[in-house]
């Protein structure tokens, strides 16, 4: 399942739903990205992420459906916000359930590295001097492209 | 045609969001960007480096060959960055 | 942190704990361990993790220790259960946090890797036709093996 | 000498730990092994294939060589089944 959505999410109340609902499964792996305080660079006082209303969904269905077709999946959720967001509010939410921890683990590294680079977000950071777009990261593009079949 | 910009395109431009009607000569996306280069100096700085500028036709992934025929929404934005 | 206790956890209110805790905290990856209904050869109704108290918290600092060692990780939290558990029931919990979603993550599969070779547990499935010492898989070996350096 | 026993090595011997007074003959952890093997048949069944026993000498794994001189506990157990 895939939601996108402004508001926050309880992060704990949906790995506890998806890891109680199934006695199929063996392991849920889960990843949560935050807003920081700071980069490399300077200080961090917000975060606003713009997206693409209908295609961002697109996206992110399509890849569920991916994830499920390359592991054996009880269950799959992707939350991610849009908006404004400060310092450690939380912006994105991978949850992956499998009978396998590996297939579990696989998947949600592979919806993650996915995300940064294929989903239509973007990040704009204001900081105590101004507020900027910020940029892909090389790593990102490996990390994306290592999942390439 | 309706044109989307997202992210730093966007804030180039100065609007998110318009509805043009596209000259008989403009039959691609890479048409489409230098028909747009000449609306402004909004437009020229957002599209100064089309390297760094990505496109979608109808919500799908697509390159400067895309052909627009039939197409109802293109969108133009810098690479991605969510997650 | 290492926790080995006979109660269970809730996995959620940990991650959020976690989450919440540090502005410098860029991603929050986690993985549970969970008692299935049934393996690839019969229905579970129970499992019972037996272990060696004194060197299995020896074992898991030491793999807290690593793993901080190699990652650079801003919060690590292991619980470990032991007793007699039902299928659905939590058996153990890996949360990592990093200011890098990749260290998060490496991190998280390493510990549960290890978990399952290196860490003095071992189960006993009981099932309709009678209860079975759980063996080790191969590729539970290779999943250990690849983080040797 | 403190010895302990988990898994299957346990319920086979039918008890988790003694404490056993090894002869002097007993230097390493095989010599361990062929001393408790004599001690009746729940042993003898544990410990009849070494190679699937593992051991830990004072709560650090350990190999059949490893001498016990000095050790307070031996604990032998079949490969770790955790997480």
């Amino acid at each position: 399942m895939i939601r996108v959505q402004q508001e926050d999410f309880d992060a704990g109340q949906e790995i506890g739903a998806i890891s109680a609902r199934n006695f199929e499964v063996g392991g849920v792996a889960s990843f949560i990205g935050l807003v920081r305080g700071a980069n490399e660079k300077s200080q961090i006082t917000a975060m606003t992420l713009e997206h693409y209303p209908g295609m961002t969904e697109k996206i992110l269905s399509g890849l569920e459906a991916e994830a499920r077709t390359r592991w054996r999946l009880e269950d799959l959720l992707i939350i991610h916000r849009y908006g404004r967001m400060t310092p450690g509010e939380q912006i994105v939410l991978v949850i992956t359930a499998s009978a396998h921890r590996e297939d579990a683990l696989q998947s949600c590294q592979f919806l993650i590295d996915r995300l940064k680079i294929g989903a239509p977000f973007w990040k704009k950071e204001e900081t105590p001097v101004g507020s900027h777009w910020v940029d892909t990261k090389a790593e990102d593009d490996k990390a994306s492209e290592r999942w390439q079949k | 045609m309706r044109i989307l910009y997202f992210g730093w395109v966007r804030t180039n431009i100065g609007l998110g969001e318009e509805e043009i009607s596209l000259p008989p000569h403009v039959e691609n996306v890479e048409d489409l960007i230098g028909f747009l280069r000449d609306q402004g100096n909004g437009y020229r700085a957002a599209f100064e480096n089309i390297k760094a500028v990505r496109v979608a036709v109808d919500q799908e992934m697509a390159g400067m060959e895309t052909p627009l025929s039939g197409s109802r929404e293109v969108a133009l934005f810098p690479p991605m960055t969510g997650g």
